[in-house]
């Protein structure tokens, strides 16, 4: 008989990396739909090619540097069609190109890979491509399957509108119904606002996600709205706020390890989100917001741990001074 | 009563435009050196923001009163980088060899850094950058302690996400500068959200 | 003859084997700030080279005077000098130039080569091979910002010193004139250099080994 | 020309750097504090890897400790003989480098010699599997292979291959780490020109070690018999050789029924000739 | 219902958790032979005092105990002649001592063997030594000499005696069974150590998944004063000592003391019943129930004898259902792995659990994702992706600034982690090493 011989727990939860990446990439399936739905065949072809150079990205960058192949984690599939959701439905196809590339190589292998890289590859892909092409990153067309006329006004003028310092506009209720429904135009995938929120049920139901990020994002970024004087509701639905909560400030790798942190994280993201959007140069600052909190997140991770069972406070001081 | 408010919105915006919008490390490419070189340690990184910031605060005090009242007075305007940097380069060996006799524990924190900060262009820069800007006393104060606050959180943040990478598998000929480097490229992005905060 | 040669590696040495931007990494804040252009890094790089060769120079030469002690506020003082003149004659000659380049200028000052070279070689060599020594890590300086500048405005803005080299249908990628494109083409450029370095040691290892 | 002006900049400049030099020469009296520089020059001369061979925490305090006097100042194994000579440049004194050392694997236990237990499946460590039901070879005196000592090894000059650790020779800098973490200790510290090695330190009973092993030394005393220089002993079951006695003439390789001693290849003379010639 | 922090829920997995066993009655089996280690618990191991060819009946002592305060006799559990008395590999890293014998199956009790005794015959100094004499040591899995954890130092007073009923760990469901059919031995037990110790204040804490076992209890303790049931959220590792301490009282173990630093002391069921055994009949410890589950034919809870070679048991629960991958002695949480079957299981083996080939697969590790699931189940509150870092370096200081030594090595780490990385193998190895280190060993 030729037993395997190994250390304890002999029992796993069977929770793989690449299941993590699989439901998150089910979660954004409806979000895939009401973009193909509201943006046509263009739409899709964006996302197929930035999910296409995601992959080879890291399978070229991992021959090249000799080190195991990891696309079957899935994460690169991920990566990529993030990217392509927070594209504009009719954004040239080597944006796609460069934004997928950009994310897979600079922003996550060069740091090692999976796991290792400090900052939401997707979001910097975004922020690189808002700030080299401006132009076509805040072109957005209306959707067809709309009831849209010649007077579109673009998400992000909309968003001006909204966060004007003077007299900030209020959406009406078939605005946020249309927000709702993706009736509007925007990123491939932030218009539908509802097939977000089921994305989000979905992945607290599997408990990839926990709650505290997402919620103390809105929550934070509806207080700070109010605070701004503007109208707490508009400034949620429109824009990328909700699609950056749910499924991109709650990267693992990029966002606190502790509930406590993860809070902070949230509520950071939610305030800055609100104070670019109304004093920034740039209309929309969800990006911007969960990057600076990426870059926070270290220092987070650092400095709130949880308590350790049975360490006493006079320990911890007497340690502290030896 | 309404001209005294709007000066200190005014002061209070100069201070975030000085900490974030025009930052040194991200928007300026200043104070690089030390930038790359002391962020291994966030508990080193802290205390040569505090350095630096003390430094840069004092240099703009002084170069300023040299200035107005030296150079100007003595139309020697073309002096003002030769004497700035003695000034700069004499404050900091005073400051190290004060911290060093009168208070130990406060120059085992900082004193390690303050040789470094004489060739910290980010401290040269400050005071040219005063005369520049035509700034008066307070303002060249402000700016010298904020724009050392910017340097300050850039090199923490640094600190916190090298300290972080010590366990990532990067490649062999990117460690060390290169990835730093491209570490601060991308949280150059993240700072460029700021832009426009202050107009 | 054989000083020439000695003299020549020297001024290699600066442009290669110790280059300042890419082996030593000194003086990093001109090389991002100001190579948005081509040009910038060869008039960023010009005055360095001046100010490197004259203050090596007068160093050299004022080796054996100054007293050990102040030696580091001495060189400051010479350097300064020469940075001084270099800010007026760009300022009259180059205005255009001197505007693009801004408080770096008067930053060449605390730009760590040279003060490095001045206290590592300058001080202890003579005067021709200190001079050498300016031209060669001022060149090597030179040559390296040119090509991050190259780089950067090709991609950055379509051009190489402003002149059109990839058509009116790239769209420049904005980014890399931004100070983001400075950080990440340095840090690349400097991790590729490693990455050659370490390949033609290990050859050069390997061939040593087989010599054994 | 203006030569007041030339003169009041003389004079501002002179006016500024003497205020400077007095305050700051009177500042260096009043503050002085000494510190030693050979610390700093002792500790240049080290190779910086940190290994902890020479007995202290770390390459720093291990420069402390020389300067202070406590211990000798050829004390660093991983610089060998370079660093040993700078430091005695450092210091200013004579140092005589000591005899370069190599890390060997006393084991030749590999797949399909040594025989397996059970198939480890765990966190890769060798300390843990060596306490999991005995280890995953049967002999409980053989390399387990899983590189503890590779990924421990300061300077890469170990790799795993079929099971048991390979040193390279060239490479290794004798700092003895892998020694100390072997939970095995089948790795030791033998003099670089020590070329003829008794490869297995199994000390059960001849059956025993034979049983699990086909390259176990039986102790069976051949070599003994075999060596002209009485370099080799058998003690506690299995045979060692003195290198300091060892001629070198291979003969007990020879005779060993189980090919469990072994002459280290020509390219060790090389390296050994190479660096005898660079000590010179 | 208050309770620790983090912690997991391995219950539904593999097999149906507990569900085949839990409502299985206990049965003895009795095998042909034992093999019975002397040295495979804490403390030094014991000396043999039989030798080959001897004629032992139950209960006589086959071995006298170790020097120092940890040591234990060990008694024979089958009566029959001795076979040998050999080193033997283990599950450890080096061979154990071990005594065979051969079953004569008259089952020969030694003298002596009292039948019930009266409470009030029983003096409190005498409880500890006739616990030592039984050679008692915890039944849960760590198997600490009990005699030595009822010894309270000086200076130290306990004031509640905790018993551990909740059985957390997967598979296992011995302790279920044992207080579901002999509760009053758990509640003696439980009177005796309380009398021992002069202690007025005892708990036998129950998980909530386990409603029989407490109704059993609550009607064997009922009247009894000083005596309460208490009942606990199932989550693991809500059994282990320090855990159940903070859930049951509300104190908080300091880091590196042990539970008597908060006048605690915590008791496994079984070894409460083998107290009152021992103390109420003069019965020595010579055997347990035992939880045989996974992949075998017929899972079930067995009466083993110590020492009794885990194959035998495995055949008595009708064979291996599959080709078995791995079997371990104890759940799937903490289990130690056994080389092959023809091991002994003892008495702190709680259950022995095979694996079939593809379950006993492990994954192989892959880069951390941070996903923070091993920092949300410790129950100690640490950080266990940076630490693992320290472990794989050796870094024995990095390790101690994260804690290390306040691991309690229960799994939840590595069981969470989606990454697939041995966490808590690492820190295990980690603790070795410090206490080596600590030791005088140079920690490597």
């Amino acid at each position: 008989m030729s037993l395997r011989i190994s250390t304890a727990p002999h029992i796993r939860k069977g929770v793989t990396t690449q299941k993590v990446m699989l439901h998150v990439l089910i979660a954004l399936v409806p979000c895939v739909i009401a973009g193909i739905y509201r943006f046509g065949f263009g739409a899709a072809l964006l996302l197929a090619i930035s999910m296409c150079t995601a992959m080879l990205a890291e399978l070229i960058f991992q021959k090249l540097a000799k080190k195991p192949v990891t696309t079957n984690d899935l994460s690169a599939l991920l990566t990529g069609l993030i990217v392509g959701l927070n594209l504009p439905p009719q954004a040239p196809w080597w944006l796609a190109v460069v934004g997928s590339a950009f994310a897979i190589i600079l922003v996550k292998q060069l740091f090692g890979g999976i796991g290792d890289n400090f900052m939401n590859p997707a979001m910097a892909a975004r922020a690189v491509l808002l700030a080299s092409w401006p132009v076509h990153m805040t072109k957005f067309i209306a959707p067809i399957n709309g009831n849209f006329g010649a007077d579109v006004i673009s998400g992000a003028t909309q968003l001006t509108a909204i966060n004007s310092v003077n007299s900030p506009l209020t959406l009406s209720g078939a605005d946020l119904f249309n927000h709702f429904t993706g009736n509007i135009p925007g990123a491939i995938g932030e218009v539908s606002k509802a097939m977000i929120v089921l994305g989000l049920v979905y992945l607290l139901l599997t408990r990839v996600i926990t709650w505290h990020i997402p919620v103390t994002m809105v929550a934070s970024a509806a207080l700070m709205s109010l605070i701004l004087g503007g109208d707490p509701l508009s400034n949620i639905v429109s824009g990328g706020l909700l699609f950056g909560a749910v499924y991109m400030a709650t990267d693992y790798t990029t966002s606190p390890m502790t509930k406590k942190g993860q809070v902070i994280f949230g509520a950071g993201c939610g305030i800055f989100v609100c104070i670019i959007r109304k004093y920034g140069a740039y209309p929309e600052g969800v990006t911007y917001a969960i990057l600076f909190m990426n870059c926070l997140t270290p220092l987070l991770d650092k400095f709130i741990r949880p308590r350790v069972y049975g360490a006493e406070k006079k320990q911890k001081e007497a340690k502290a001074d030896a | 009563m309404m001209s005294e408010a709007t000066g200190i919105v005014k002061i209070l915006l100069f201070m975030v435009s000085c900490v974030f919008t025009s930052n040194y490390i991200f928007s300026q490419f200043l104070g690089i050196c030390p930038f790359l070189g002391v962020s291994n340690k966030v508990e080193t990184a802290v205390g040569m923001g505090l350095a630096v910031t003390f430094v840069m605060g004092l240099a703009s005090l002084f170069t300023w009163v040299i200035y107005r009242f030296v150079l100007l007075t003595l139309g020697l305007e073309y002096l003002r980088t030769i004497s700035f940097i003695l000034v700069i380069a004499a404050l900091v060996q005073f400051v190290e060899m004060f911290l060093k006799k009168s208070s130990p524990s406060l120059y085992k924190a900082l004193g390690i850094y303050l040789p470094l900060i004489t060739t910290n262009c980010a401290v040269l820069a400050v005071t040219l950058m005063n005369i520049d800007g035509a700034y008066n006393l307070l303002y060249s104060v402000l700016n010298g302690v904020f724009s050392a606050i910017g340097f300050l959180v850039a090199i923490v943040l640094m600190a916190g996400v090298r300290e972080r990478l010590e366990t990532a598998n990067i490649l062999k000929p990117l460690r060390g500068f290169s990835i730093n480097l491209v570490i601060a490229g991308l949280m150059s992005i993240a700072f460029m959200g700021f832009s426009g905060l202050v107009k | 003859m054989r000083k020439s040669k000695e003299l020549g590696s020297v001024f290699l040495n600066g442009i290669i084997t110790e280059n300042p931007t890419f082996r030593l990494v000194l003086g990093t804040c001109p090389t991002m700030a100001i190579t948005t252009q081509a040009m910038n890094g060869i008039g960023m790089g010009a005055a360095a080279t001046f100010v490197l060769v004259c203050s090596n120079i007068v160093i050299s030469l004022l080796r054996n005077f100054i007293p050990d002690k102040v030696r580091i506020p001495a060189f400051v003082v010479v350097i300064c000098t020469f940075v001084t003149m270099v800010q007026m004659f760009m300022q009259a000659f180059v205005p255009a130039l001197y505007d693009a380049l801004g408080v770096f200028i008067p930053l060449i000052v605390v730009n760590c080569i040279i003060l490095a070279r001045a206290e590592a070689f300058a001080s202890k060599n003579g005067v021709l091979r200190s001079a050498m020594d300016g031209l060669g890590m001022g060149i090597g300086f030179t040559l390296a910002i040119t090509i991050i500048g190259t780089i950067r405005e090709l991609l950055g803005n379509g051009t190489v010193f402003g002149a059109n080299i990839l058509g009116t249908a790239y769209e420049p990628m904005l980014l890399m004139i931004l100070p983001t494109g400075g950080f990440l083409t340095y840090g690349i450029l400097l991790g590729v250099m490693n990455y050659l370095t370490s390949r033609h040691d290990k050859k050069k290892l390997r061939k040593g080994g087989a010599q054994l | 020309m203006n030569w007041i002006a030339i003169l009041l900049a003389l004079g501002v400049m002179a006016l500024l750097g003497l205020v400077f030099g007095i305050v700051l020469s009177f500042a260096a009296k009043k503050f002085q504090v000494d510190v030693d520089e050979r610390v700093a020059n002792v500790r240049a001369a080290l190779p910086g890897a940190n290994c902890g061979a020479c007995g202290y925490v770390g390459c720093d305090a291990f420069a402390e400790a020389v300067v202070a006097g406590k211990t000798p100042p050829n004390g660093c194994r991983a610089g060998g003989a370079g660093a040993a000579a700078a430091i005695g440049e450092a210091l200013g004194i004579e140092v005589t480098p000591a005899a370069p050392m190599v890390a060997c694997v006393i084991c030749q236990g590999t797949a399909g010699v040594a025989k397996d237990r059970y198939k480890y499946d765990g966190y890769r460590s060798c300390r843990v599997a060596a306490s999991l039901s005995g280890g995953p070879k049967e002999c409980r005196f053989a390399c387990i292979g899983l590189g503890d000592c590779a990924y421990n090894c300061k300077f890469g000059a170990i790799t795993m291959r079929d099971g048991i650790a390979y040193i390279d020779k060239n490479i290794c800098a004798g700092c003895g780490t892998c020694a100390g973490i072997c939970p095995r200790r089948v790795i030791e510290l033998k003099p670089l020109n020590a070329q003829v090695l008794v490869r297995c330190r199994n000390s059960d009973v001849a059956r025993e070690a034979r049983s699990v092993c086909t390259r176990a030394c039986i102790g069976c005393g051949r070599c003994v018999k075999e060596c002209a220089y009485d370099a080799i002993h058998v003690e506690d079951g299995f045979a060692r050789i003195d290198s300091a006695k060892c001629a070198r003439c291979g003969k007990c390789v020879t005779v060993c029924p189980c090919k469990c001693i072994t002459l280290a290849g020509a390219a060790q003379d090389l390296l050994e000739s190479a660096r005898n010639n660079a000590a010179v | 219902m208050s309770s620790f922090r983090g912690g997991i829920h391995p219950m539904k997995r593999q097999h149906g958790g507990k569900r085949p066993t839990r409502d299985l009655p206990i049965r003895e089996f009795i095998s042909d032979s034992v093999c019975i280690p002397l040295g495979a618990r804490q403390g030094p191991p014991s000396v043999p005092c039989v030798k080959k060819g001897d004629a032992v009946k139950v209960g006589q002592p086959i071995a006298l105990p170790g020097p120092g305060p940890l040591g234990l006799p060990v008694h024979a559990s089958i009566s029959g002649k001795v076979t040998d008395v050999v080193r033997m590999a283990y599950t450890g890293d080096t061979p154990v001592m071990c005594v065979l014998i051969e079953n004569d199956f008259h089952n020969t009790w030694i003298d002596g063997i009292y039948g019930q005794r009266e409470f009030s015959a029983i003096t409190p100094e005498s409880i500890i030594p006739a616990i030592r004499d039984a050679g008692i040591c915890g039944m849960g899995g760590a198997s600490f000499p009990t005699h030595v954890k009822l010894s309270i130092p000086e200076g130290a007073r306990c004031d509640i005696i905790i018993i551990n009923g909740t059985e957390c760990e997967t598979f296992l469901t011995a302790d279920d069974r044992l207080m579901r059919e002999t509760p009053m031995r758990i509640v003696n037990g439980l009177r005796l150590v309380m009398r021992a110790l002069s202690v007025s204040r005892g708990v036998i804490a129950i998980e909530d998944n386990k409603p029989e076992a407490l109704k059993s209890i609550l009607a064997a303790s009922a009247n009894l004063p000083g005596i309460e049931v208490k009942k606990l959220r199932t989550s693991y590792p809500q059994g282990g000592e320090k855990q159940l301490i903070l859930t049951v009282t509300g104190r908080e173990v300091p880091s590196g003391k042990l539970p008597v630093a908060v006048n605690a002391v915590v008791l496994n069921v079984a070894t409460s019943a083998a107290i009152a055994d021992a103390v109420l009949q003069g019965k020595p410890l010579i055997e347990r129930v035992t939880t045989i589950a996974g992949c075998v034919k017929t899972p079930a809870n067995l009466l083993l004898r110590n020492g009794t070679i885990i194959g035998d048991a495995i055949g008595e629960c009708g064979g291996y259902a599959k080709t078995p991958g791995k079997i371990a002695l104890g759940g799937g949480m903490t289990g130690i792995c056994a080389p092959n079957d023809q091991v002994p299981m003892t008495i702190s083996t709680s259950g022995i659990v095979v694996y079939d080939e593809e379950e006993a697969q492990s994954l192989d590790e892959q880069p951390c994702i941070r996903c923070g699931k091993c920092v949300g189940a410790c129950p100690s509150g640490l950080r266990p992706y940076i630490l693992k870092h320290y472990c794989d370096e050796g870094d024995l200081i990095g390790a101690q600034s994260e804690h290390v030594l306040d691991c309690i090595v229960c799994g939840s780490c590595s069981y969470e982690c989606p990454a697939q990385r041995w966490l808590t193998a690492s820190f295990k190895n980690m603790k070795d090493k410090l206490a080596l280190a600590a030791k005088g060993g140079n920690g490597k």
